[in-house]
């Protein structure tokens, strides 16, 4: 089934929506003010706005629909009765400036997910403002300068791996840092690090586990050096789930690390967010968290504001609360030993997978897998690239992993199963690819002309980025 | 467990193929002194039975425009959501979807995109708009920055009528960027003082920042405010914390703006204590590569059916890294959505519609406050759904006074301007019926109506 | 995707439920009466279960998916916010046992929806219970018969016209009753039913507008005729979307009828039911409806059981509540005027398709339609029957018509698109529609390999009844 | 008219189609004596927020086990429904579908049906199941029909300790086809006596029907009846009202029930006070072309392709008319889909620990409430999650006393028996925690424990 745009099904007169009599009488305002009508808006029945979406929907591939293996991303079954949760008529209809003393179950509900995320993570203070995985780090890092300032010191320099995501390094400038780099054999040594520090560093971004799926197993020295070099060490959280009861950041010597809800916590990632990204920080950084930071006495919850060293906020309002319930929600339903068992099936579907596919499927870097593996295209026959491998898997009904990141493996694939899948989907899923090595070697055009079976092929997005056409037009 | 398939006997084969003899085993790499030698503290798993108990339990401690009459707003409003955008949101092709980076299973997400930045260049009169970005208040920020990329120009006049949450929110984003911020006063009518503004204004501004409308409900002057930013060469970067309001209002494009920012919560989106919003982002033609932010674009595939693609990434930051216009890397893609269906129910009539709903009751509510003995309304400009009140009695006295009798009558001004402890900001919406206005009204009259 | 039963996803120890900790002592039941294990059922995960289900539906087309034109069906547009009203939880969790004082919000409802189809119909009593039109059906025949035998009367015959659903004839059977089908010529005259009618004869059944569309005009003297002659008149209220607002069955002559709440009170038909099918009934018959019956006394409710000449119970409780819920919500949203648009639409809807195919398609019965036209097979070439056309228009997106119904023709093919398609749709449809026929023509095999977009094509029927599999076994 | 999308020039074009004038001449075959002259007295169109305001005013007029602490069973039962179920219900390729007539696009609906009548099977211990029926009671009418044909016997007894609007609506539905129901009496322990049934038991006796639990809660000796009525040549019908009972007990096709029929409401379906609810009906391998309702069967297309067909229709009224099985023309389609949800969430181990959590919870029950003055069990039958409670001071006075203290106790027999105006059926289920339990003995108590 096709499906026009809006626009193109609308049809003068229509609507899809109701309102009371109005039951006071009409107002207008100052002529000058007012605009003729919003021109171009559709005209829809509900029937019509009902099937456009549903049938736009079909289009889309979920985590309900399938495997979703995409690597970093952490795509875990996001579970119902959290939705349920977050739609609870007095979570949902909740204003944000009611009076704290009439928000106290929103309050107990937020402070209890602090309390959740610092035991989990093993920092003593936790802000849940920040709205996404990147502006929890921008919060970490401006926490980081602002202690810096606080010393007098204004250094100016933040260390980042190579392997780091491309959010590390564009909040290190959105904090008027300035980027070094450093290269790392798969996994960062002290010895690399420690020839970077120096007195004018302000940090160091890590990831841990890092984007390969490994662990920064000199994390513990790494932490040492940067800290004696009068530095703090910032730690991006998107692969926490491979630690969960297992280790905790706090414990290594990390100063800041942001959580992604919608990746370890389960909160669904709706088509590209809303997410949230709460930080967790040493207690010498706590008082630099954004405000506002819920706070308990005597059983009474209440919004800090007046936090004299605070970085300020991070946007209106404390954050997503709508995703915090879901997280919540999750941490409870699991409980502790819960969270250990889903980071343990999670990697060792990882394993798994790394251990079928190994014969087949190049993997650069060999020390032991954690949540996630990375493979690369070099073993692939028939002229095929991870692109064309990626776009087969679709016509196998997978979501692709994540193709060419981290950027230190040519051609990578990079896919992370999560512990929500049976050794039945992993199977089938490991099959696919073995299959699809296969037909590279012997019919590689299944592979260049996928996929098929979607509604579009392959879409020409040079011509998109090089002409943009971004709204509808008559 | 119900979230984990894992059967004992699947662990021991997958154990067996890995190679090792133990789940311990796979986490070897990890230093013993790493290691976690205890149970996280976080109790018993719930029950889903048990959960839905508990939420309950602490839904039932707040208050909401279900147990009190309310007339919050504040940058976030109480408008109604039609049944239809939770049934299509919930569709879990969209919910649980990631971002559409594969373009050939996702132009559902695509697709609605491409239909929401459309919605928003119309309603704001403006050529592009981005995919969302978290909110208002973070938007209104991205736009400080992008007007400093921009005009290549370090100083920033901020109405002090803007929501105060988002001149703090532009603060912090600007905290080390070494930029002038300054403040632009108000005048009696509660907008942005134009006399001030003019002495303000000089060839170092790379923009000013004011509200339509502003914090205080009251509708500013745009033109003026545009011809005076463009003389000196800066940006009118405006912001719209209440978009009901365009149903009404001249678009801010007509009007003059280069950016146009504001919170899309009121499109459908619950108020949900705070969040998840939606911060809309629209720009003119001529700045779509320095927007922030991601965009969809429309394109054909090799058979040359239509389709839609993330495009222009190379402005983003997994591409060009501390290059990047901002380190924005997701979209509020699931409240885009809402508003998405929620505009195109509503549609060219509903919108007006309800704009009309939400002046004549909030009109109606200023005369009858207005009218009251000890109560003013003590800004002069015209205002759309929010209005400020001053109480000879001070605020909060009256405010705890309405709270008795189950209402939550405005939020208090002294919460962010010290000095305004009489003074509160009323809001009211289509949801709000007369008899509720009426009731208000009769409780800040002491009852004695 | 193809999708395994659940039983072949099934794994030894997976389960996707939660209970609480069990907060008593546990109990046993004397051995002998204890079972080894429910032998079979299925073993699987929450995530396991989701997508079973969420694969399994996209295999299905609803009316959210697309135009639906199932004739006698009314299947129109099922609107959200009743899904939402039917699950308020005061309604959804209310135990029917509940005593009458603390469920008055559920009687007021019912009360209120009794007075509006008694408004809608003409009929002054009415009763909500039966299940579903058929089980309406039974309860007013057997309403019928109590009445009879009331009068010391044992008629034993019903008349029943060649148009009439298959239903009609078994539910009269069901009430111990003879058929004599009476032929009509499209529409029933009062000559055929005054030839048939005689002391033997209990009652007439009759669907008005009847199943080909068309509205029976001499219903008023059918009905005087079959009263002067000592018997009653049913009425299938199936076709009720042409006539609301515009006239009134009870306004006829007509003694019963039941509604469709699925039908013209837009609930949704949920893939085969539930349904619901209240029962109007003359003054007369009043004392003989089902019980319960909701009766109200200065403003409270209360479920009336104890009612000597009622016919007793037509299943336990008192009726699809939830439905009732959803059809209640549909006429207050609808008010009176617009039920009668929505009528008036109907009827527009499906004349303007009668008009735009009549010149290709053949049309048997030529009187003005109501709200559904029944066209004929006769006309299509290439050796194409019903059967082929409605295969083949799945392919162009729609589902089909209903086919081989009404008996009186041969080859029918039965449209009725309802109010809620906008002329946009219908026009899609009709121009789908002889795009078919022209297809007949020049490439029959169009039509007769359809469906070819469907994930499976033309099934085995005659296998299936010939050898029933009608359970997995492993 | 948001469900009608008409604008008033897609009704001009139209009507010049059809070659009409007005919307009016569309109805001219219908006499002008017949056409309704006024208006419907309906009232005004509510707005959808109008709309939700009001049955949310009505909803809060209903006592549930969500404002208070519930004990009612007797046929329907306050069971934990998981969120998934209504989460996949609320897809619209289930909802809004019809009766799946063209299987080519119904494989949705036809695939889980088939997986129902399987679970059903499975369950019960029978060799086939339909599709369903209406609910229990109706279910049980269509079993004793079934029963007659089958057996061409017209002699029925029945276990007066079935349902009683089981049997009122066996009796209505019996009520013109010349058949003898006779009710056969229960002894002291609560079930069917044996020893009047064999005393009843003849060879014009079609079926002896009995319930499993039955209304009282106690579980019947169906081995000794299934002998008793087999050697008489005739059926055995088992009415299941509980279910989840199944988890625990031997199944009815294992004790030689030969039609099981019975209400699956606690397969996940809510209470809805009373319906939609789901009768399922299952039988022996002989009688299935005999069995009333919808079946769904494998087959495969064209292709070889496995899928799902409905099948056996010549049993049904579209085909056979007057001789069809039952009128019945439809399933309660979304409601069996709850249920096999359900029962695949719960599965194997679930089935099973739901089932023990009644037993537990109502023996705890059973005895607390036994070891109170003036209170006691009358019946001595084994039961599983409900029981008969004997109050000396009389059922009403004690359940006025509970409800005053926000409990439902249950549900008096007076209602339904005469004379029994001490008695009361009292159902505890996995929803009553330990706490609401030791609360409502204490309330029996008279509150002065």
């Amino acid at each position: 089934l096709n499906e026009k745009l809006l626009f193109e099904h609308s049809d003068a007169g229509r609507k899809g929506y109701s309102l009371p009599r109005l039951d006071v009488p009409p107002a207008r305002l100052p002529a000058a003010l007012v605009r003729e009508e919003v021109s171009g808006f559709p005209e829809l029945s509900e029937v019509d706005v009902v099937r456009h979406f549903t049938r736009l929907s079909t289009w889309n591939y979920g985590v309900d629909s399938g495997f979703y293996p995409l690597g970093s991303c952490t795509m875990k079954y996001n579970p119902k009765v959290n939705e349920v949760a977050a739609r609870t008529p007095g979570m949902a209809a909740a204003h944000p400036s009611t009076p704290d003393h009439l928000s106290q179950g929103a309050l107990a509900l937020m402070h209890d997910l602090q309390e959740a995320l610092a035991e989990i993570s093993g920092f003593p203070a936790v802000t849940l403002q920040p709205a996404a995985g990147a502006h929890g780090e921008l919060a970490g890092m401006l926490m980081i300068r602002a202690w810096h300032e606080a010393q007098g010191n204004s250094r100016k320099k933040v260390l980042i791996p190579d392997t780091a995501h491309g959010t590390n390094p564009a909040t290190a400038a959105l904090c008027g840092y300035e980027v070094v780099p450093i290269a790392s054999d798969g996994v960062l040594s002290a010895a690399a690090v420690a020839a970077a520090m120096g007195g004018e560093v302000a940090a160091l971004m890590i990831t841990n586990p890092n984007t390969l799926g490994l662990f920064e197993a000199q994390i513990r020295e790494i932490c040492q050096i940067i800290h004696d070099g009068g530095g703090l060490v910032y730690c991006d959280g998107a692969n926490l789930n491979a630690l969960m009861g297992i280790a905790r950041p706090g414990d290594m010597g990390i100063d800041v690390m942001h959580f992604n809800l919608h990746k370890t916590f389960s909160t669904p990632h709706g088509g590209g967010g809303p997410g949230s990204g709460p930080v967790g920080v040493t207690a010498v950084l706590a008082p630099f968290l954004p405000v506002p930071v819920v706070v308990e006495e005597q059983g009474t919850y209440r919004l800090e504001v007046d936090r004299p060293l605070s970085i300020g906020r991070m946007k209106a309002f404390g954050g997503h609360f709508g995703i915090m319930v879901r997280a919540w929600a999750y941490i409870r339903s699991m409980g502790g030993e819960g969270l250990k068992r889903a980071s343990e099936m999670a990697v060792l579907n990882a394993n798994y997978i790394r251990a079928r596919l190994e014969g087949t499927y190049h993997l650069p870097y060999t020390a032991r897998s954690l949540h996630e593996v990375v493979f690369s295209d070099r073993d692939l026959g028939g002229n095929c690239h991870t692109l064309d491998l990626a776009k087969r898997l679709i016509d196998y009904g997978y979501h692709p992993p994540t193709i060419y990141f981290p950027l230190v493996v040519k051609g990578a694939i990079m896919i992370e199963p999560t512990e929500t899948e049976s050794k039945e989907v992993i199977d089938e899923f490991c099959d696919a690819m073995l299959s699809i090595a296969a037909e590279a070697g012997e019919n590689p055009d299944l592979l260049h002309q996928a996929p098929k079976k979607t509604r579009v092929g392959r879409m020409d997005e040079t011509g998109a980025a090089r002409k943009p056409r971004l709204k509808w037009e008559k | 467990m119900r979230y984990i398939p894992h059967t004992a006997e699947d662990v021991r084969q997958m154990l067996e193929t890995v190679g090792v003899t133990s789940v311990d085993d796979l986490f070897a790499e990890i230093p013993s002194s790493l290691r976690l030698r205890r149970s996280l503290a976080l109790g018993e798993p719930l029950a889903e039975s048990e959960l839905l108990k508990k939420i309950r339990r602490l839904a039932a401690q707040n208050a909401t425009a279900d147990t009190h009459a309310s007339f919050l707003g504040g940058g976030a409003y109480n408008h109604f959501i039609p049944a239809v955008i939770d049934q299509l949101i919930s569709r879990s092709e969209f919910y649980t979807a990631y971002t559409p980076y594969q373009p050939e299973i996702s132009q559902g997400t695509l697709q609605a995109i491409y239909e929401y930045q459309t919605l928003i260049c119309q309603l704001t009169g403006m050529d592009a708009a981005n995919a969302s970005m978290y909110d208002g208040a973070s938007g209104c920020a991205e736009a400080v920055l992008m007007a400093v990329r921009a005009t290549g120009r370090r100083r920033i006049l901020l109405s002090s009528a803007l929501h105060p949450e988002y001149l703090a929110t532009v603060r912090t984003y600007c905290r080390y960027l070494d930029l002038d911020l300054i403040e632009v006063p108000c005048d009696a009518g509660g907008g942005t003082d134009g006399a001030a503004l003019l002495r303000l204004l000089d060839d170092r501004t790379a923009a000013l920042v004011s509200g339509y409308p502003n914090f205080f409900g009251v509708i500013e002057d745009l033109s003026a405010q545009a011809a005076a930013v463009h003389a000196v060469g800066g940006r009118l970067v405006t912001v719209v914390q209440e978009p009901i309001a365009l149903g009404l209002l001249k678009s801010p494009g007509e009007l003059g703006a280069d950016i146009v920012v504001g919170e899309g919560q009121s499109f459908g989106i619950p108020l949900s204590y705070g969040g998840p919003y939606l911060g809309f982002f629209a720009v003119r033609q001529g700045d779509i590569r320095s927007m922030p932010g991601r965009l969809v674009g429309q394109t054909c595939d090799r058979e040359g059916r239509r389709g839609f693609v993330l495009t222009l990434a190379t402005r983003e930051q997994h591409i060009r890294r501390e290059k990047a216009t901002s380190n924005i890397c997701s979209n509020q893609g699931l409240c885009a959505l809402m508003a998405t269906i929620y505009l195109a129910l509503l549609g060219k009539a509903g919108i007006r519609e309800v704009a009309g709903h939400n002046l004549a009751k909030a009109e109606y509510a200023k005369g009858k406050i207005a009218a009251l003995p000890g109560f003013s309304l003590p800004l002069s400009g015209t205002t759309f759904n929010e209005f400020v009140v001053e109480a000879d009695e001070g605020a909060a006295v009256v405010l705890e006074r309405l709270e008795k009798e189950g209402i939550l009558g405005g939020i208090p001004l002294q919460r962010y301007f010290a000095g305004m402890d009489k003074r509160f900001l009323v809001c009211v919406t289509e949801q709000n019926s007369r008899e509720e206005i009426d009731a208000l009204v009769s409780a800040l009259a002491g009852g004695k109506q």
